[in-house]
């Protein structure tokens, strides 16, 4: 059982977050499709949150008295993009509305403040050998689109969406994506993980980086597994601190219970094994 | 000793015999403050948010937990149901002992013992070491030979302190469990049997349903609430708890700003820990213990020659 | 008899041997039918939002209630010191029981006495009464003579049930304190004394200061939490008390949708009760009726021929 | 001791509301200095509440969530002016930001919507004889402000505030009103009881209607007692349900506690000993 990270590796892929919450300002908020990009400017934050590290955010008015009386703990997010500007990061997330607590962050408008803490965890680590292989599903093209900012053209960029409403945000990459789509409205008509297979066919030696709904994160981490393939996933699960305070976000591992927002939420493949474990998603 | 790193405050205070550079605390289990110092760095110790710190719950064996999922988000608050993860006796006192002892705040250590023997085994030991500057018995559990809760029954709580109160000189606080017919009943039969100050109030018991099956959400089955949801509540068992003992009391239960804290004191607390709200913002303890010292300052009446708004 | 008047329902159900159109009753004391006629005059009766009425508690003597402030507004939750104001006995079988008769629900009397005699007096009166179909015995209060709180302590509560039982043969419903150690234990002692059904959650004890003085807000002193807030505190005692005694129970606390409904009866209970939430909405045992009627219909396996989406 | 309305006058000052609490769409927010008017359209409700009476009002989205995890429970609102639009009454409100409830509703956006019961209570009734005065304090000119337009030109209407900053609403009623303010920034440098002191000493004979904060209807109470003047005060207390559900709104009355949102919010004078109890105003 690890319940420090003893599982994180020596180079831990993080940059500090201020301790403390801080007001962000909502710059702007996007459509893409189904989902939205919500930009927000964090001065106070460092220039270089690491791709698949998160905040928590919330919104600093009325966080509460939706659906259930909720929300009332933050909510966690990855950062899609960060822009740099004189004033200072402007850090781009997008938002799947599924609850009280997405509804109400994407009903933000611009002007309005957010309280927000991070970036925390552990982000992805740049591949060791070979070519990278960016796989996302849904919304979990947010972390995947913060990682093909710094890895460039280079990298391969595959996704998986349920629908052509959802793919908006592939629009977003600057090298265009490979995309497969659930019901064909967009790419070809498959998952993303015929794409990944496909792609391990013609290159055994590179690196895999995910993100993505729990069935999807084990399909392409037995595929990684059988092809001997080394592989970064990026998971969800129900936080309500974010910093390793609470115990709550735990996800089992081949070293036992690690806090995901600790010791993840990247996570090696190989320390994995299933994704889909009771609770798996939140 | 420095307090610049601490949170202000309007005054040191004695809590058991131990001075604190002010009344806020961590509730038990709510700041890890290893981890802190892994996601914030050394910051954690510059602006550190609590005036004293307590440990999470330590017991005799290493405990992995209990399964995922272990939070429900409650109405203003929420449900836990952690289990008690931790390395253990031994693993504490090689590990986070001494990574603690580095914290700039006197250090609290919360044991739970699931018999009188592991009790007596866990008070001893944490007892005889110098960094640690009080117990917290955390009664929240039911005792394996008798089924009853030790935080719920006077009898039993008198029990399980009169078991470990000879083995140390450390001052014991006991931390009660809120789901107790008569509270002030069992403070009243802790403080007979030699605690020295008395802690509430811990987490409601309460269950959460998956909404899509209806069987619980919880891998752990039951859990217990916290956070504003509970704040009424605890306030009420602060009060009916001081009106019957004379011991210094920490309170806590929704705790989200100095006027919370402010309201367990004026209550009958003598220090006021910070649990929940940390998860919202992890220097809370800090803006809490400013947002404090600010309204007593207020409140006291002026110093000749101060002005007085 | 009509009920196109009342909640829509998957059914009717059986309350103790009384059949009702459907499993929402209000909770006593949140919703005052006479005084919703004057608001909203006979709309009330078109639409009645419960499959049965409860009335607030009655006692033998008549009373004037708490002085004012008698609410505070907590996280999530609504915190009252009404201290039960009603006409006493007579006053209620005189004035109010031909009213509540004319509704178009079942009608269940809550009473509440402060020793056996008093509880003699009222179920026997109360009991002989056609109009009645149950009778909630309200053992949220301590027993004057023994000091302890019948709801909290099984032996209090068996016997004040076993004082009464014989006095009618209208169905005696329990409803306990939740601030009970043992609330199974409770309802087990009350079942074992001849109750017919268990009633759970009444209001936490809590406490509230006024901002400005720290002093208590509530004219009463301490007062009684109730809303979301409680609702997964609700939803543990249901569960636990289901898993202990077989009797119907009415689920209540913090149910303000179909989906918190469908959770208790998953818990166990055999009907539910609609509190505080009618505070924010007058029909809200309708809007919850339909909820709950809906979410099973979508749940209960498709009908021969009949599609499933 | 009444908990039944037992003091409501035969013929009570009610309109009845609709079973329930409904939907209304916000029309319009106005700035009136220190205080808001709320314009919202109550397509459903009916065209002629009492002026006197209320509605509770909630914000349909997000209503909870700010300082001390408030609000949770609707807050009770004057209608101050009822304009009667071809898609039927369309309710004004005079807000005044005081805490969690009120700052929300004055938040809302045009296009956003209310939940809103009412109207409830019992509201003023018609003079009986001779000349309606009619004296307002700070935000108890709500109520004030609906009976002017009801009574027209030939009451006479006095309001008080702390200052100018808070007498801009007097400029929403048709005929002028007497100002007077507690920092003379405004109308005579006096109390809105001493205007009243002046007009009875002319017209003795007058009826007195009132709305206030609890000093301030105390004093009117006693000067309308000495005097032998019929009064009607508009109270507050802190409430619940608003239809007599919660016995929480309770105010001591010569005839016991009476449920102010079933009973009042208008009372008799001669029927309260004081209006200096404990909570009284919330
Ligand atoms: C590291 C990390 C990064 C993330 N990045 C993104 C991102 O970039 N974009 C994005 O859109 N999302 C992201 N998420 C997911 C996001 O945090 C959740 O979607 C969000 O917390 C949902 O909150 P909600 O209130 O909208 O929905 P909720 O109502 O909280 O529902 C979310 C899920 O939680 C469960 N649930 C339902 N009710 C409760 C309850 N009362 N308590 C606890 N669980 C409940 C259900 O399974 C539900 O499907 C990330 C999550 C993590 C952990
Ligand atoms: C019949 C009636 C008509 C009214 N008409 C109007 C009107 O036309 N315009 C208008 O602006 N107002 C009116 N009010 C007053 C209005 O309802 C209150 O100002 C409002 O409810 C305050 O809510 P809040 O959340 O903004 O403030 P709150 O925080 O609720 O504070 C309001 C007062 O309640 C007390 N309080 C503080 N905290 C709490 C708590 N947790 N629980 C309970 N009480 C607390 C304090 O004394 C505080 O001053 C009317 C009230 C009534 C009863
Ligand atoms: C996630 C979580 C873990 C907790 N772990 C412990 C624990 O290990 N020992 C303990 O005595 N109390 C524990 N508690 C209870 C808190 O110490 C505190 O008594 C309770 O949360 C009420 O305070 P709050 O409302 O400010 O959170 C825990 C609470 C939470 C929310
Ligand atoms: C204002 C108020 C008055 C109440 N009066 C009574 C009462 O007279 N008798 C009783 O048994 N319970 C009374 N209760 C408790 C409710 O019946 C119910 O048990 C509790 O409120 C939990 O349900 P809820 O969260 O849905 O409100 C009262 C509750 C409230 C809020
Ligand atoms: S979210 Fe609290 S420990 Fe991970
Ligand atoms: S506000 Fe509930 S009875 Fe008046």
């Amino acid at each position: 059982m690890s319940t420090d990270g003893a599982i994180a590796p020596p180079a831990e892929a993080r940059t500090l977050a201020p301790f403390g919450r801080r007001r962000a300002r909502v710059a702007a908020v996007e459509e893409q499709g189904a989902y939205r990009v919500l930009w927000a400017c964090d001065p106070q934050g460092p220039p270089d949150p690491r791709p698949g590290q998160f905040y928590m955010l919330a919104a600093a008015a009325s966080w509460g008295g939706g659906e259930g009386e909720r929300p009332y703990l933050p909510r966690a997010f990855s950062h899609c993009r960060v822009v740099s500007e004189a004033s200072g990061p402007r850090l781009g997330f997008m938002l799947d509305a599924v609850g009280p607590g997405t509804e109400r962050l994407t009903d933000l408008r611009p002007g309005e403040d957010l309280w927000l803490v991070g970036p925390l965890g552990l982000g992805f680590r740049a591949p060791a050998r070979g070519r990278a292989l960016l796989v996302g599903g849904g919304i979990g093209a947010a972390p995947i689109l913060a990682l093909a900012d710094e890895l460039g053209p280079t990298a391969t960029v595959l996704l998986g969406f349920r629908s052509v409403a959802h793919a908006g945000v592939s629009s977003l990459f600057i090298a265009e994506p490979r995309l497969a789509t659930d019901d064909g409205s967009a790419g070809r008509h498959a998952l993303v993980t015929d794409l990944l297979h496909d792609e391990l066919d013609h290159d055994p030696a590179a690196t895999v980086f995910a993100c993505g709904p729990p069935p999807m994160l084990e399909a392409v981490r037995a595929l990684c597994a059988t092809r001997g393939v080394e592989a970064q996933l990026a998971l969800e699960s129900g936080m309500a601190c974010g910093y390793g305070a609470c115990f709550g976000c735990v996800v089992p591992t081949r070293s036992g219970f690690v806090r995901l927002c600790l010791d993840g939420p990247v996570l090696d493949a190989a320390e994995l094994e299933t994704l889909l474990f009771a609770g798996a998603g939140h | 000793m420095r307090t610049d790193n601490l949170p202000p405050s309007a005054g040191p205070i004695d809590l058991c015999g131990v001075e604190l550079a002010g009344p806020i605390l961590n509730a038990s289990g709510t700041f890890d403050a290893i981890a802190a110092r892994r996601a914030f760095g050394d910051a954690v110790l510059e602006r550190f948010p609590f005036h004293a710190f307590v440990s999470k719950t330590v017991t005799l064996e290493p405990r992995a937990g209990n399964p995922p999922p272990r939070l429900w988000e409650a109405p203003a608050g929420l449900l836990n149901s952690i289990g008690l993860p931790n390395r253990g006796l031994e693993g504490f006192l090689r590990h986070d002992l001494p990574r603690l002892a580095e914290l700039p705040a006197p250090l609290v250590v919360s044991v739970m013992g699931f018999d009188g023997n592991e009790l007596e085994r866990l008070v001893g030991t944490v007892g005889a070491r110098p960094e640690v500057a009080l117990i917290e018995l955390n009664f929240s559990c039911p005792n394996v030979e008798t089924g009853l809760e030790m935080g719920a029954e006077p009898a039993e709580a008198a029990r399980a302190v009169a078991g470990v109160r000879a083995l140390t000189d450390t001052p014991l606080l006991v931390k009660l469990s809120p789901s107790a017919s008569d509270p002030p009943a069992v403070a009243a039969a802790a403080a007979d049997a030699g605690a020295d100050g008395i802690v509430l109030i811990n987490t409601l018991r309460a269950t959460a349903l998956d909404p899509r099956t209806r069987r619980p959400w919880l891998g752990g089955g039951g859990g217990g609430l916290s956070g504003p949801a509970v704040r009424a509540v605890a306030l009420g068992q602060v009060a009916g708890v001081a009106a019957r003992v004379a011991l210094p009391l920490i309170g806590m239960g929704g705790v989200a700003s100095g006027a919370h804290a402010a309201d367990l004191l004026a209550a009958g607390a003598r220090a006021v820990a910070v649990g929940t709200e940390s998860f919202r913002d992890p220097s809370a303890g800090y803006r809490i213990g400013d947002e404090l010292a600010e309204s007593l300052r207020r409140r006291s009446p002026p110093r000749p020659g101060a002005s007085s708004e």
